[in-house]
């Protein structure tokens, strides 16, 4: 029952805490307090102060950059990070590509590709989902044909985020198209993103932001060396990093710190003269939230105590529904305390609405996604009721 | 094709709010005399909710039913001569430019005040965000009177001092940030305070928008459902999955319970019962509705969902709008609260429609 | 869009009014005031009354008793019943086996028992659930053999209400056990429950309170005459009935009288020396269900309005599952009123705790029941997805 | 089995109870001096979430956690010696009559008031409802002082001027009204105002019910499920309705969160920290968590859930009682929400643990 920190793991705690709050520049650090998202630069700058660090892939093996940490480590990492409001390293390069190749790539593949990718040298993207399979990732029907020494890839991505950031994309395609179960016959290939035949279409947000993209690719020439790990046992692989992305999604410290922002807005937003923070409504809603979220954190540490070599705790399911439910009720409140002031979403010079109160229902909406991606809540419940409680 | 329409300005196409003053929608409400049609609330809603459910950005309910409805209750003849016969004609566009920075949904004004000098009314101050107030012909101005209380005032699109500067809104609708600086304005039929006709006026503004966001949330639960039905994941369509049909049942129920009270309060405007009390019960329950209605619809699509590619995320944006331009869920729950002490019981049916 | 009544209307539910405020014993009236279960003398008290007026079957056909009311006027008729706390004319006699005998019975059939079962001379009772057979009512297993003029009935049914105070139940019985579907090869049978072979075992409830009953069946014989409409077709008459069934289950004007209750007692009890009625929480608790209550009403109203011949409009398992969670809501609210009185449920003499606050809590659990009998909200949500919008 | 016991008084078994105290269970936080085991809240803990897990009637949170625990913080060492070792011994059982009508879970006393007279005390007025208040051997009285303040007091069950009348509550567990009419008291510890004490009390009372409830959650989804698992509808077991699945996921989600919380504010507990605002933290999930569960385990399993014959439904009772004994997640909820401006984040797993 290990639900407070001993002395040591606070000293650890101060230790990130004092490198993010000093070492992150804080133009950076403001633009998430401000609910602004950090541009490729930032992301860039941010990775690699990290990297030199040595927090940029601390999970990573020890002799490719990791920290050899417990699990609790890293998730006061994580936390401490997200509080801060620092720019996680990329998740597409150390929680996704990186561990894969580390697990699965050649030698050759390994010395070729993990440093530039912990160091953000190069911008990888995801290339899974596809228009007519979403939480059905096998049902993708991208195909790889082998000619001669190349995949010739042909097919449609999309939800790829980022990717127009991208230098590199790692993609998962049809090689076995007879393989009797259609988790079988997978591969996973990578290639740059300006590798000919391969287009992307930016596909613009409910909130006017461009983060997800369409990619396509026809005709694709993909060198045999870029099959990562065994051709035809790509789900292994897709499996293995989708455990990993599933890892940290409560999100428990970038929620604290909106909810402390929600706090401060609810205090300087009046009505009738009084703080909205001193509304009896308003207090409740805020003190139920923070209460889940202290539940959640409490959770998030009972998973990663009981977490086994990396292997997702089943549990984890409960931190990926009930973190995405708060961080939309935080945006929920926000724009609720912004009120009347929400709609002016893309105010320009001249207008006197806070920044804050612009971006709100912005986010509130653009934040729906956090109960879809990374397996939707409705997957989560699957998982709960099928894997846990064994319905 | 909305799109398009919503991402330059005004927002909305002018040629189909030509077409809505030939059809005679703009001046639905008003007397024939005033270039109306002398129709009632009942027809105003089926014009609001045919406006949420094809989510056109025309600026009816703002136009018309605000601006307009002001104008026509509280306007001189003359007023409403000019100003309604302009307006159901589709030549000019009023609004009511009544929120501050810093007000919330309270039918008085602080920040815009009013000066006056002789038989001449200036006013000074900022109002945001006004509706479509930079495209705006002509504004009803609601501004603090030197002797207390809250006046209406008419201001040109043309008046001297006055800036606006206007933008884009989260639903595609357009507001501004509207300043007046010693801009001269003329009271609004016979001047003095107008707090209870403004209260009145948001009241059948909640109504209207009440109307409307039924008719979003109409089309926002039938795409979804149409969604349910052919969209295929692990081979199957999505209405294999008893999870999400009982999803889609609980938001037809919060339609059903929210097109009852939104028709209710219509009926209640239109036979005179209390306006005040009919908004903030329709307020509640569309704004309980909305967002229940508006997330699940998203949910139920997925990803495509948080796009703007795809209408149903609109809906929901349009629904997060109306839910936060004239008092949200909480805010009406808390006015109705202030007074469930005072009677036993709600009785819908009776005259005069408590 | 008739959400206003006419003044004739209005009339008539003065009307009621009167009559239910005046001709129905204060006594009797107080006591569903006061959260108490009516005896049996006090249904069949009050339905003597009621169809001495001519105000028992209403819904009947004219000459057995029914007024030829439009849907409009039984509504407002069974609304103000529940508001007066009038008990109501027992729901097996007149909207189960009366309507059934009127709509399928023989002649005969409908002399000899429809008079006695509208002025309760007779209490009927249902069995129809069986254990294994709860909302899939088709799969039932009790069975009935021909032999020779009569009906040899062999099984088990229960939730059978009242059945205690009963004289004859109704009861459907597999008939044919070849049928091809369940729901064919069904009959529907009536008997006396002094039948030889018929045993009954009251069922505690939760409450402490005894109001449902298992009913065996042990060779019970039955005459051939006392079978209802034709044999094997049960499942017509058990359709029929049911879609009676859901008919007033809104229940608005009960939850209305239960939540005028909870107004005067948050009034009356007080924290800190504010009455719960000013507290922000309770009174905003009260203004939201008492505003879903309106809109429940007005959707009743539109319902009766839309429904053709009897038919039940689809829209009703909105009433019924909107008015059972209303129901429990008030329940529960009404149980944290009482607050930490609430668990002194079986308090006697000597103790001090308000008759209110004692019954609060086993009336909150009894009132689990109502999302759970009359086709559960489970159901309720399956006819609603399924009829209404075609999933 | 648990059903016969509650059905007569004193609503648990005595036998039970003597072999609780014989395990050591009855004096697991008390020094071993007076009786006990010297153990800490975590022990106390597994053992109240045991009996939330099988549903005991035996009143070991209300015995041993409250009335024990006030004796144990503020008797003196003569009333620690000989009430804390009858406790352990099983020999007899105290209970803390706190609660009066009109009370709503306030640390402070008004209907019972205490007299001295030259060097001995008496107590006047009622308490209600005093948990096994008729079964108790001794009883632990809070009274409001001749001074103000509210101090606590010892009083004998065989005193002269005590009534009691007890009676079997929701949960089967039993209550009594108990009237003082000049009854003689002895103060607990040095006597003078023990509002804080009562108010810590209270907390570590939560925080108990806290864990109790979370065995009681634990066995209602367990129940539940293996009743979905098992029960066929329309020739298949429940479990093949989607629908049903995720409610249960819900229930486990509700379960786990709950658990968590509870688990912290015991830890808390342990290491000194504010127990007060961790025993409101604890009551509040544990409120909301218990009230989804209870109701979900019933609604899943159907009409047997609310028969006094089946086991669910007792589960929900309990829940519903210890919802409401010390404090409601409103309750709690007001208490937090009124201190959320002091701070802008909590940190759980920081000393002092806030």
């Amino acid at each position: 029952m290990q639900l407070q920190l001993s002395p040591e793991m606070q000293a650890f705690r101060e230790e990130m805490r004092t490198f993010f709050t000093t070492q992150v520049p804080k133009e950076i650090r403001d633009k998430g307090a401000n609910r602004h998202h950090p541009t490729k630069d930032d992301f860039v700058t941010t990775q690699r102060i990290l990297n030199a660090a040595g927090l940029a892939v601390p999970h990573w093996p020890v002799e490719y950059g990791g920290r050899d940490w417990t699990p609790l480590q890293r998730h006061i990492y994580r936390e401490e990070m997200q509080l801060a409001h620092v720019p996680e390293p990329l998740a597409f390069n150390t929680s996704m590509i990186g561990p894969v190749l580390a697990q699965f790539g050649s030698q050759e593949q390994k010395d070729r590709f993990l440093a530039k990718t912990a160091n953000l040298d190069i911008w990888w993207c995801q290339g899974f989902s596809e228009p007519d399979a979403g939480s059905d990732l096998a049902g993708l029907r991208t195909v790889a044909v082998q000619d001669g020494d190349e995949w010739v890839v042909n097919g449609q991505k999309t939800w790829t985020t980022m990717g127009q950031h991208a230098d590199w994309i790692f993609c998962l395609a049809r090689t076995d198209p007879t393989a009797e179960k259609k988790q079988r016959g997978i591969s996973m290939l990578v290639f740059p993103m300006d590798t000919p035949g391969v287009t992307l279409r930016p596909i613009e947000l409910l909130d006017g932001g461009f983060e997800v993209n369409e990619v396509f690719f026809e005709d694709v020439r993909v060198p045999s060396e870029n099959l990562i790990g065994e051709v035809n046992k790509g789900w292994d692989q897709a499996k293995f990093l989708l455990g990993n992305e599933r890892v940290g999604i409560a999100r428990v410290g970038g929620t604290k710190g909106m909810l402390a922002l929600a706090k401060e807005l609810a205090r300087e937003t009046t009505y009738n003269g009084r703080p909205l923070l001193e509304d009896p409504r308003y207090a409740s809603r805020i003190a139920e939230i923070e209460n889940e979220l202290v539940a959640l954190e409490l959770t998030a540490l009972r998973v990663v105590a009981n977490s086994a070599d990396g292997k997702p705790h089943p549990a984890s399911s409960v931190l990926k529904l009930k973190g995405s439910v708060l961080q939309q009720e935080v945006t929920e409140l926000i724009v609720d305390i912004a009120g009347p002031l929400s709609v002016a979403s893309f105010a320009e010079e001249g207008s006197d609405v806070p920044d804050w109160a612009r971006v709100s229902a912005p986010e509130y909406l653009n934040y729906r996604k956090v109960s879809i991606y990374g397996g939707s809540n409705e997957v989560q419940r699957v998982i709960i009721s099928g894997t846990i409680l064994g319905l | 094709m909305r799109r398009k329409v919503t991402k330059t300005d005004p927002g909305f196409d002018e040629k189909v709010w030509t077409q809505l003053a030939e059809m005679g929608l703009l001046g639905l409400p008003f007397a024939e005399e005033h270039g109306g049609a002398g129709a009632g609330p009942v027809e105003v809603a089926i014009v609001a909710e045919e406006i949420g459910r094809v989510l056109a950005p025309e600026p009816f309910v703002e136009a018309v039913v605000l601006a307009g409805g002001l104008i026509n209750r509280v306007g001189s003849d003359a007023q409403k001569s000019e100003l309604l016969t302009a307006l159901s004609e589709g030549s000019s566009i009023p609004t009511f430019a009544h929120t501050e920075i810093g007000s919330r949904w309270t039918p008085t004004a602080s920040a815009v005040t009013a000066t006056e000098a002789g038989d001449s009314w200036t006013l000074s101050g900022v109002k945001e965000p006004v509706p479509h107030g930079a495209r705006a012909d002509v504004l009803v101005v609601s501004a603090a009177l030197p002797g207390g209380g809250t006046g209406l005032f008419v201001v040109n699109g043309d008046a001297s001092g006055l800036t606006r500067s206007g933008y884009r809104n989260i639903d595609g609708t357009r507001s501004a940030n509207v300043r007046f600086d010693s801009t001269p304005a003329a009271p609004l039929g016979e001047g003095g305070d107008q707090t209870d006709a403004i209260e009145r006026a948001l009241a059948v503004g909640r109504i209207a928008y009440s109307n409307e966001a039924v008719g979003a949330m109409d089309t926002a639960l039938r795409t979804t459902v149409e969604y349910l039905k052919t969209r295929k994941q692990f081979g199957v369509t999505l209405n294999k999955f008893q999870a999400l049909n009982f999803r889609a049942a609980d938001m037809y129920m919060s339609l059903e319970l929210a097109r009852s009270i939104a028709l209710w309060a219509t009926v209640v405007e239109m036979t005179g019962g209390d306006v005040v009390s009919a908004g903030d019960r329709a307020r509640l329950l569309t704004s309980r509705a909305g967002r229940h209605i508006g997330k699940d619809a998203i949910q139920l699509h997925g990803g495509i969902g948080v796009t703007a590619e795809y209408k149903v995320g609109h809906y929901t944006a349009r629904l997060t709008a109306i839910d936060h331009l004239l008092g949200d869920g909480d805010f009406a729950a808390d006015r109705l609260a202030a007074k469930v002490g005072d009677y036993p019981t709600v009785d819908p049916l009776g005259a005069p429609y408590a």
